[in-house]
Protein backbone atom coordinates (compact mmCIF):
# COMPACT_ATOMS: atom_id res chain seq x y z
CA UNK A 1 0.00 0.00 0.00
CA UNK A 2 0.80 3.66 -0.67
CA UNK A 3 0.55 6.60 1.89
CA UNK A 4 1.67 10.03 1.41
CA UNK A 5 3.50 11.98 4.13
CA UNK A 6 2.82 15.93 3.92
CA UNK A 7 5.59 17.93 6.04
CA UNK A 8 5.19 21.76 7.08
CA UNK A 9 7.23 24.64 7.94
CA UNK A 10 10.48 23.90 10.23
CA UNK A 11 9.73 19.52 9.39
CA UNK A 12 9.93 20.58 5.63
CA UNK A 13 12.87 22.98 6.29
CA UNK A 14 14.72 20.48 7.84
CA UNK A 15 14.01 17.29 5.64
CA UNK A 16 14.50 19.55 2.50
CA UNK A 17 11.30 18.56 1.47
CA UNK A 18 7.61 18.80 0.99
CA UNK A 19 6.22 15.43 0.88
CA UNK A 20 7.06 11.34 0.64
CA UNK A 21 5.16 8.96 -0.96
CA UNK A 22 6.03 5.99 0.72
CA UNK A 23 5.06 2.61 0.05
CA UNK A 24 4.42 -0.22 2.59
CA UNK A 25 3.33 -4.46 2.62
CA UNK A 26 0.41 -3.90 4.85
CA UNK A 27 -1.65 -1.92 6.85
CA UNK A 28 0.11 -0.38 10.06
CA UNK A 29 -0.54 1.83 13.11
CA UNK A 30 0.54 5.66 13.65
CA UNK A 31 2.74 4.17 15.91
CA UNK A 32 4.30 1.45 14.13
CA UNK A 33 4.81 4.17 11.06
CA UNK A 34 6.76 6.22 13.49
CA UNK A 35 9.20 3.53 14.08
CA UNK A 36 9.42 2.96 10.65
CA UNK A 37 10.11 6.24 10.04
CA UNK A 38 12.71 6.51 13.36
CA UNK A 39 14.29 3.41 11.99
CA UNK A 40 15.07 4.90 8.41
CA UNK A 41 15.76 8.09 9.23
CA UNK A 42 17.10 9.70 12.68
CA UNK A 43 15.77 12.88 11.98
CA UNK A 44 12.17 12.01 12.48
CA UNK A 45 13.54 10.49 16.05
CA UNK A 46 13.30 14.56 16.55
CA UNK A 47 10.44 15.04 15.08
CA UNK A 48 8.08 12.40 17.02
CA UNK A 49 9.74 13.49 20.65
CA UNK A 50 8.58 17.04 19.68
CA UNK A 51 4.88 17.66 22.13
CA UNK A 52 4.07 20.51 20.09
CA UNK A 53 4.15 18.69 16.63
CA UNK A 54 0.40 17.95 15.52
CA UNK A 55 -0.48 14.88 13.23
CA UNK A 56 -3.17 14.89 10.71
CA UNK A 57 -4.85 11.94 8.70
CA UNK A 58 -6.94 12.66 6.04
CA UNK A 59 -7.36 16.12 7.34
CA UNK A 60 -8.58 15.20 10.59
CA UNK A 61 -6.15 15.12 13.66
CA UNK A 62 -4.76 11.94 15.01
CA UNK A 63 -6.00 11.88 19.05
CA UNK A 64 -5.13 7.46 19.47
CA UNK A 65 -1.50 6.58 18.85
CA UNK A 66 -3.15 2.97 17.39
CA UNK A 67 -5.02 4.65 14.65
CA UNK A 68 -4.16 2.11 11.71
CA UNK A 69 -3.27 3.60 8.65
CA UNK A 70 -4.50 2.97 5.18
CA UNK A 71 -3.88 2.24 1.17
CA UNK A 72 -4.10 5.93 -0.03
CA UNK A 73 -4.02 7.71 3.13
CA UNK A 74 -2.30 11.45 3.60
CA UNK A 75 -0.13 11.99 7.01
CA UNK A 76 0.76 15.88 7.50
CA UNK A 77 2.81 16.88 9.99
CA UNK A 78 2.06 20.17 11.31
CA UNK A 79 4.31 22.33 13.78
CA UNK A 80 2.50 25.40 16.02
CA UNK A 81 0.77 27.39 13.20
CA UNK A 82 1.48 31.04 13.24
CA UNK A 83 -1.21 32.26 10.44
CA UNK A 84 -3.00 35.99 10.83
CA UNK B 1 -17.01 33.03 2.60
CA UNK B 2 -13.92 31.54 2.69
CA UNK B 3 -10.49 32.48 0.39
CA UNK B 4 -7.57 31.36 0.84
CA UNK B 5 -5.44 33.66 -2.22
CA UNK B 6 -2.06 34.93 -2.90
CA UNK B 7 -3.43 37.92 -4.47
CA UNK B 8 -4.54 41.06 -2.42
CA UNK B 9 -8.05 42.12 -1.92
CA UNK B 10 -10.03 45.45 -1.97
CA UNK B 11 -12.01 46.26 1.33
CA UNK B 12 -14.72 47.57 -0.28
CA UNK B 13 -15.06 45.12 -2.69
CA UNK B 14 -15.09 42.54 0.19
CA UNK B 15 -18.06 44.96 2.33
CA UNK B 16 -19.91 44.27 -0.70
CA UNK B 17 -19.88 40.49 -0.67
CA UNK B 18 -21.28 40.26 2.78
CA UNK B 19 -23.55 43.56 3.07
CA UNK B 20 -27.04 43.09 2.88
CA UNK B 21 -30.11 45.93 4.64
CA UNK B 22 -30.55 42.90 7.45
CA UNK B 23 -27.37 43.86 9.03
CA UNK B 24 -26.54 47.37 10.90
CA UNK B 25 -23.75 46.42 12.37
CA UNK B 26 -20.18 44.72 10.84
CA UNK B 27 -16.73 44.24 12.62
CA UNK B 28 -13.86 44.08 10.56
CA UNK B 29 -10.35 42.57 11.33
CA UNK B 30 -7.39 43.34 9.36
CA UNK B 31 -4.02 41.74 9.92
CA UNK B 32 -1.03 43.45 7.93
CA UNK B 33 2.35 42.93 7.51
CA UNK B 34 4.53 44.96 9.93
CA UNK B 35 7.75 46.15 9.70
CA UNK B 36 9.13 43.78 11.88
CA UNK B 37 12.68 42.92 13.52
CA UNK B 38 14.23 39.47 12.81
CA UNK B 39 15.55 37.28 16.38
CA UNK B 40 18.87 38.79 15.11
CA UNK B 41 17.52 42.67 15.30
CA UNK B 42 17.01 43.32 11.72
CA UNK B 43 14.74 44.75 9.67
CA UNK B 44 12.38 41.86 7.66
CA UNK B 45 12.32 42.99 4.14
CA UNK B 46 8.52 41.06 4.22
CA UNK B 47 7.11 37.90 4.67
CA UNK B 48 6.24 34.13 3.63
CA UNK B 49 3.12 32.34 4.28
CA UNK B 50 2.98 28.46 3.86
CA UNK B 51 -0.62 26.85 4.15
CA UNK B 52 -2.09 23.42 4.00
CA UNK B 53 -4.64 24.66 1.74
CA UNK B 54 -7.07 21.65 2.00
CA UNK B 55 -6.38 21.14 5.96
CA UNK B 56 -6.92 25.12 6.35
CA UNK B 57 -10.51 25.23 4.33
CA UNK B 58 -11.55 22.76 6.81
CA UNK B 59 -10.66 24.53 9.50
CA UNK B 60 -11.59 28.04 8.86
CA UNK B 61 -15.35 26.43 8.12
CA UNK B 62 -15.46 24.88 11.35
CA UNK B 63 -14.29 28.26 12.99
CA UNK B 64 -16.84 30.65 10.69
CA UNK B 65 -19.89 27.66 11.48
CA UNK B 66 -19.20 28.24 15.38
CA UNK B 67 -19.03 31.84 14.58
CA UNK B 68 -22.06 31.84 12.65
CA UNK B 69 -24.04 29.92 15.57
CA UNK B 70 -22.73 31.09 18.50
CA UNK B 71 -23.44 35.05 17.69
CA UNK B 72 -26.24 34.68 15.30
CA UNK B 73 -24.60 36.19 12.26
CA UNK B 74 -26.07 36.96 9.16
CA UNK B 75 -22.11 36.07 7.34
CA UNK B 76 -19.13 35.62 8.03
CA UNK B 77 -16.27 36.60 5.75
CA UNK B 78 -12.79 35.26 6.10
CA UNK B 79 -9.51 36.19 3.46
CA UNK B 80 -6.24 34.58 4.25
CA UNK B 81 -3.18 35.58 1.97
CA UNK B 82 -0.06 32.85 0.78
CA UNK B 83 3.13 33.51 -0.61
CA UNK B 84 5.33 36.28 -0.45
CA UNK B 85 4.35 39.46 0.78
CA UNK B 86 5.75 43.11 1.20
CA UNK B 87 5.67 45.22 4.29
CA UNK B 88 2.49 46.76 4.68
CA UNK B 89 0.50 44.23 2.63
CA UNK B 90 -2.55 42.48 4.04
CA UNK B 91 -2.64 39.02 5.05
CA UNK B 92 -6.16 38.26 6.35
CA UNK B 93 -9.76 40.12 6.57
CA UNK B 94 -12.64 38.93 9.03
CA UNK B 95 -15.65 40.30 8.56
CA UNK B 96 -18.56 39.82 10.61
CA UNK B 97 -22.13 41.20 10.22
CA UNK B 98 -24.66 41.24 12.31
CA UNK B 99 -28.26 42.84 12.76
CA UNK B 100 -26.61 44.93 16.06
CA UNK B 101 -22.75 45.32 17.46
CA UNK B 102 -21.89 43.39 20.19
CA UNK B 103 -22.45 40.01 18.26
CA UNK B 104 -20.72 41.13 15.35
CA UNK B 105 -17.46 42.52 17.76
CA UNK B 106 -17.65 39.29 19.98
CA UNK B 107 -17.50 36.54 16.69
CA UNK B 108 -14.87 38.65 15.21
CA UNK B 109 -12.22 38.80 17.74
CA UNK B 110 -13.14 34.77 18.44
CA UNK B 111 -12.67 34.44 14.51
CA UNK B 112 -9.29 35.88 14.46
CA UNK B 113 -8.42 34.67 18.05
CA UNK B 114 -8.99 30.75 16.76
CA UNK B 115 -7.74 31.32 13.21
CA UNK B 116 -4.27 32.42 15.16
CA UNK B 117 -3.92 28.88 17.19
CA UNK B 118 -5.99 26.45 14.74
CA UNK B 119 -5.88 27.15 11.32
CA UNK B 120 -2.87 25.24 9.12
CA UNK B 121 -0.71 28.43 8.19
CA UNK B 122 3.18 29.11 8.90
CA UNK B 123 4.51 32.66 8.88
CA UNK B 124 8.25 33.03 7.97
CA UNK B 125 10.25 36.64 7.84
CA UNK B 126 11.88 37.34 4.67
CA UNK B 127 15.42 38.85 5.28
CA UNK B 128 17.97 40.73 3.26
CA UNK B 129 19.72 37.51 2.06
CA UNK B 130 16.82 36.15 0.76
CA UNK B 131 16.89 33.56 3.65
CA UNK B 132 13.67 32.73 5.77
CA UNK B 133 13.31 32.86 9.09
CA UNK B 134 10.46 30.93 10.39
CA UNK B 135 7.99 33.08 13.05
CA UNK B 136 7.50 31.27 16.38
CA UNK B 137 4.22 30.87 17.87
CA UNK B 138 3.39 33.34 20.73
CA UNK B 139 2.06 31.74 24.14
CA UNK B 140 0.05 34.85 24.40
CA UNK B 141 -2.48 33.85 21.64
CA UNK B 142 -2.83 30.34 23.20
CA UNK B 143 -3.94 32.32 26.27
CA UNK B 144 -6.15 34.00 24.69
CA UNK B 145 -8.14 31.65 22.83
CA UNK B 146 -8.67 29.62 26.08
CA UNK B 147 -10.94 32.55 27.07
CA UNK B 148 -13.07 31.36 24.39
CA UNK B 149 -13.76 27.73 25.54
CA UNK B 150 -16.47 28.49 28.10
CA UNK B 151 -18.01 30.47 25.61
CA UNK B 152 -18.28 28.61 22.68
CA UNK B 153 -19.44 25.03 22.19
CA UNK C 1 -8.93 61.78 11.98
CA UNK C 2 -12.36 62.74 12.04
CA UNK C 3 -15.15 63.65 9.72
CA UNK C 4 -19.08 64.45 9.72
CA UNK C 5 -20.26 64.47 6.29
CA UNK C 6 -23.35 63.91 4.81
CA UNK C 7 -20.95 62.01 1.75
CA UNK C 8 -20.51 58.25 1.55
CA UNK C 9 -17.11 56.81 1.83
CA UNK C 10 -15.35 54.14 0.60
CA UNK C 11 -13.41 51.93 3.13
CA UNK C 12 -10.16 50.74 1.08
CA UNK C 13 -9.77 54.75 0.78
CA UNK C 14 -10.10 55.65 4.25
CA UNK C 15 -8.13 52.13 5.27
CA UNK C 16 -5.27 53.38 3.14
CA UNK C 17 -5.37 57.02 5.14
CA UNK C 18 -4.88 55.29 8.35
CA UNK C 19 -2.27 52.55 6.69
CA UNK C 20 1.40 52.23 7.72
CA UNK C 21 4.31 49.70 8.11
CA UNK C 22 4.48 49.98 11.78
CA UNK C 23 0.87 48.84 12.24
CA UNK C 24 0.00 44.72 12.23
CA UNK C 25 -3.57 45.20 13.23
CA UNK C 26 -6.17 46.99 12.44
CA UNK C 27 -10.18 46.73 13.53
CA UNK C 28 -13.24 48.30 12.24
CA UNK C 29 -16.92 48.99 12.97
CA UNK C 30 -18.91 49.77 10.17
CA UNK C 31 -22.57 50.99 11.14
CA UNK C 32 -25.37 50.98 8.43
CA UNK C 33 -28.67 51.55 7.52
CA UNK C 34 -30.92 48.49 8.50
CA UNK C 35 -33.95 47.50 7.67
CA UNK C 36 -36.15 48.13 10.79
CA UNK C 37 -40.08 48.60 11.65
CA UNK C 38 -41.37 51.97 13.10
CA UNK C 39 -42.93 51.99 16.09
CA UNK C 40 -46.24 51.14 14.42
CA UNK C 41 -44.61 47.97 12.69
CA UNK C 42 -44.10 49.40 9.11
CA UNK C 43 -41.12 49.05 7.14
CA UNK C 44 -38.74 52.35 7.24
CA UNK C 45 -37.60 53.89 4.41
CA UNK C 46 -34.61 54.72 5.36
CA UNK C 47 -33.03 57.41 8.11
CA UNK C 48 -32.31 61.13 8.75
CA UNK C 49 -29.58 61.99 10.94
CA UNK C 50 -29.19 65.82 12.96
CA UNK C 51 -26.17 66.67 14.54
CA UNK C 52 -25.05 69.16 16.59
CA UNK C 53 -21.57 69.59 14.61
CA UNK C 54 -19.65 72.00 16.27
CA UNK C 55 -20.32 69.76 19.79
CA UNK C 56 -20.00 66.28 18.20
CA UNK C 57 -16.52 66.93 17.20
CA UNK C 58 -15.41 68.48 20.33
CA UNK C 59 -16.93 65.08 21.52
CA UNK C 60 -15.31 62.56 19.07
CA UNK C 61 -11.81 64.22 19.43
CA UNK C 62 -11.94 63.51 23.47
CA UNK C 63 -13.26 60.07 22.58
CA UNK C 64 -10.56 59.43 20.31
CA UNK C 65 -7.85 60.78 22.49
CA UNK C 66 -8.53 58.37 25.21
CA UNK C 67 -8.93 55.46 22.87
CA UNK C 68 -5.29 56.37 21.60
CA UNK C 69 -4.01 56.73 24.75
CA UNK C 70 -5.24 53.85 26.59
CA UNK C 71 -4.49 51.38 23.89
CA UNK C 72 -0.97 52.78 22.29
CA UNK C 73 -3.09 53.31 19.12
CA UNK C 74 -0.63 54.30 16.18
CA UNK C 75 -4.14 55.56 14.76
CA UNK C 76 -7.83 56.23 14.72
CA UNK C 77 -10.18 57.71 12.22
CA UNK C 78 -14.04 58.37 13.11
CA UNK C 79 -16.30 59.16 10.18
CA UNK C 80 -19.61 59.57 11.01
CA UNK C 81 -22.46 60.25 8.59
CA UNK C 82 -25.30 63.14 9.17
CA UNK C 83 -28.65 63.65 6.74
CA UNK C 84 -31.12 62.03 4.70
CA UNK C 85 -30.07 57.53 4.83
CA UNK C 86 -30.97 55.40 2.69
CA UNK C 87 -31.02 51.46 3.85
CA UNK C 88 -27.91 49.82 3.79
CA UNK C 89 -26.29 53.33 3.79
CA UNK C 90 -22.84 53.52 5.69
CA UNK C 91 -23.58 55.29 9.43
CA UNK C 92 -20.32 55.09 11.03
CA UNK C 93 -16.78 53.83 10.55
CA UNK C 94 -14.33 53.68 13.27
CA UNK C 95 -10.40 52.74 12.17
CA UNK C 96 -8.29 51.96 15.31
CA UNK C 97 -4.51 50.85 14.04
CA UNK C 98 -2.37 48.88 16.68
CA UNK C 99 1.11 46.82 16.51
CA UNK C 100 -0.93 44.12 17.91
CA UNK C 101 -4.86 43.21 18.08
CA UNK C 102 -5.75 43.20 21.41
CA UNK C 103 -5.53 47.11 21.14
CA UNK C 104 -6.76 47.70 18.29
CA UNK C 105 -10.12 45.26 18.68
CA UNK C 106 -10.92 47.00 22.43
CA UNK C 107 -10.38 50.31 21.53
CA UNK C 108 -12.39 49.92 18.16
CA UNK C 109 -15.12 48.65 20.70
CA UNK C 110 -14.37 51.74 23.46
CA UNK C 111 -15.12 54.07 20.44
CA UNK C 112 -18.26 52.80 19.33
CA UNK C 113 -20.08 52.18 22.72
CA UNK C 114 -18.83 56.11 23.50
CA UNK C 115 -20.46 57.62 19.92
CA UNK C 116 -23.59 55.86 20.92
CA UNK C 117 -24.09 57.72 23.90
CA UNK C 118 -22.35 60.18 24.82
CA UNK C 119 -21.93 62.52 20.74
CA UNK C 120 -24.73 64.93 19.62
CA UNK C 121 -26.36 62.86 16.68
CA UNK C 122 -29.76 61.97 16.55
CA UNK C 123 -31.62 59.37 14.42
CA UNK C 124 -34.86 59.51 13.09
CA UNK C 125 -36.45 56.91 11.02
CA UNK C 126 -37.81 58.00 7.65
CA UNK C 127 -41.47 56.42 7.16
CA UNK C 128 -43.84 56.32 3.97
CA UNK C 129 -45.38 59.40 4.32
CA UNK C 130 -42.40 61.66 4.87
CA UNK C 131 -42.63 61.72 8.61
CA UNK C 132 -39.54 61.71 10.54
CA UNK C 133 -39.80 59.59 13.75
CA UNK C 134 -37.70 59.85 16.52
CA UNK C 135 -35.28 56.75 17.61
CA UNK C 136 -34.78 56.44 21.11
CA UNK C 137 -32.01 55.87 22.82
CA UNK C 138 -31.39 52.09 23.94
CA UNK C 139 -30.93 51.51 27.99
CA UNK C 140 -28.28 48.18 26.59
CA UNK C 141 -26.14 50.71 25.16
CA UNK C 142 -25.78 52.85 28.69
CA UNK C 143 -25.21 50.11 30.42
CA UNK C 144 -22.66 48.53 27.89
CA UNK C 145 -20.69 51.83 28.70
CA UNK C 146 -20.62 51.08 32.06
CA UNK C 147 -17.85 48.76 31.40
CA UNK C 148 -15.58 51.25 29.89
CA UNK C 149 -15.58 53.25 33.09
CA UNK C 150 -13.27 51.39 34.89
CA UNK C 151 -10.66 50.78 32.19
CA UNK C 152 -10.48 54.50 31.14
CA UNK C 153 -9.06 57.31 32.76
CA UNK D 1 -26.92 91.04 26.00
CA UNK D 2 -27.78 88.43 23.65
CA UNK D 3 -27.68 84.91 23.66
CA UNK D 4 -28.73 82.16 21.39
CA UNK D 5 -30.51 78.70 22.52
CA UNK D 6 -30.25 75.65 20.15
CA UNK D 7 -32.67 72.94 19.90
CA UNK D 8 -32.36 69.58 18.76
CA UNK D 9 -34.49 66.47 18.27
CA UNK D 10 -37.93 65.70 19.98
CA UNK D 11 -37.19 69.79 21.74
CA UNK D 12 -36.63 70.71 17.89
CA UNK D 13 -39.83 69.07 16.92
CA UNK D 14 -41.66 70.17 20.06
CA UNK D 15 -40.88 74.36 19.47
CA UNK D 16 -40.66 74.24 15.89
CA UNK D 17 -37.55 76.05 15.52
CA UNK D 18 -33.57 74.87 15.63
CA UNK D 19 -32.68 78.03 17.64
CA UNK D 20 -33.45 81.34 19.19
CA UNK D 21 -31.61 84.38 19.53
CA UNK D 22 -32.90 86.37 22.98
CA UNK D 23 -32.14 89.68 24.74
CA UNK D 24 -31.57 89.93 28.24
CA UNK D 25 -30.97 93.22 29.73
CA UNK D 26 -27.84 91.57 32.49
CA UNK D 27 -26.07 88.32 33.26
CA UNK D 28 -28.11 86.15 34.60
CA UNK D 29 -27.78 82.22 36.11
CA UNK D 30 -28.79 79.23 34.00
CA UNK D 31 -31.54 78.87 36.77
CA UNK D 32 -32.91 82.18 36.22
CA UNK D 33 -33.03 81.86 32.55
CA UNK D 34 -35.57 78.68 33.19
CA UNK D 35 -37.90 80.23 34.55
CA UNK D 36 -37.36 83.04 31.91
CA UNK D 37 -38.18 80.98 29.46
CA UNK D 38 -40.61 79.18 31.22
CA UNK D 39 -42.77 82.64 31.93
CA UNK D 40 -42.16 83.10 28.15
CA UNK D 41 -43.55 79.50 26.77
CA UNK D 42 -44.71 77.05 29.13
CA UNK D 43 -43.79 74.18 26.71
CA UNK D 44 -40.35 75.18 28.82
CA UNK D 45 -41.67 73.29 31.76
CA UNK D 46 -41.85 70.40 30.00
CA UNK D 47 -38.36 69.95 28.88
CA UNK D 48 -36.70 71.41 31.85
CA UNK D 49 -38.16 68.84 33.70
CA UNK D 50 -37.18 66.12 31.30
CA UNK D 51 -33.89 64.97 33.85
CA UNK D 52 -32.53 62.72 30.16
CA UNK D 53 -32.22 66.57 28.75
CA UNK D 54 -28.41 67.65 28.87
CA UNK D 55 -27.79 71.36 28.69
CA UNK D 56 -24.27 72.27 26.87
CA UNK D 57 -22.87 75.63 27.48
CA UNK D 58 -20.44 77.31 24.78
CA UNK D 59 -19.78 73.71 24.30
CA UNK D 60 -19.38 72.41 27.49
CA UNK D 61 -22.08 70.82 29.81
CA UNK D 62 -23.86 72.64 32.71
CA UNK D 63 -23.14 70.93 35.67
CA UNK D 64 -24.08 73.61 38.13
CA UNK D 65 -27.57 75.62 37.84
CA UNK D 66 -25.69 78.92 39.18
CA UNK D 67 -23.47 79.34 35.99
CA UNK D 68 -23.73 82.78 34.91
CA UNK D 69 -24.64 83.11 31.45
CA UNK D 70 -22.77 86.02 29.34
CA UNK D 71 -23.30 87.85 26.39
CA UNK D 72 -22.45 86.17 23.30
CA UNK D 73 -23.00 82.55 24.83
CA UNK D 74 -24.42 79.54 23.03
CA UNK D 75 -26.85 77.45 25.23
CA UNK D 76 -27.96 73.83 23.66
CA UNK D 77 -30.51 71.41 24.74
CA UNK D 78 -29.63 67.94 23.99
CA UNK D 79 -31.80 64.69 24.54
CA UNK D 80 -30.39 61.82 24.91
CA UNK D 81 -28.21 60.80 21.88
CA UNK D 82 -28.87 58.56 19.27
CA UNK D 83 -26.09 58.17 16.84
CA UNK D 84 -23.98 55.57 15.78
Amino acid sequence: MNITLKYFSWIRVKLKKSHDLIELKQNISFKELKNYLISKDPVFKEIFEDKSVKYFLNLSEIDDENQLINNGDILAFLPPVTGG
Amino acid sequence: MIKITNESFDLETEFKCVSSNTNGAYSFFLGTVRSDLSSSNKKIKGIYLECYEELALVQLKKIRSKALNNWKLNECLIIHRIGKLDLGEKIVLVITASSHRANAIKACEFVIDSLKIDVAFWKFHLLDNDQKEMVLQKSLDNEKMLKWKDIIN
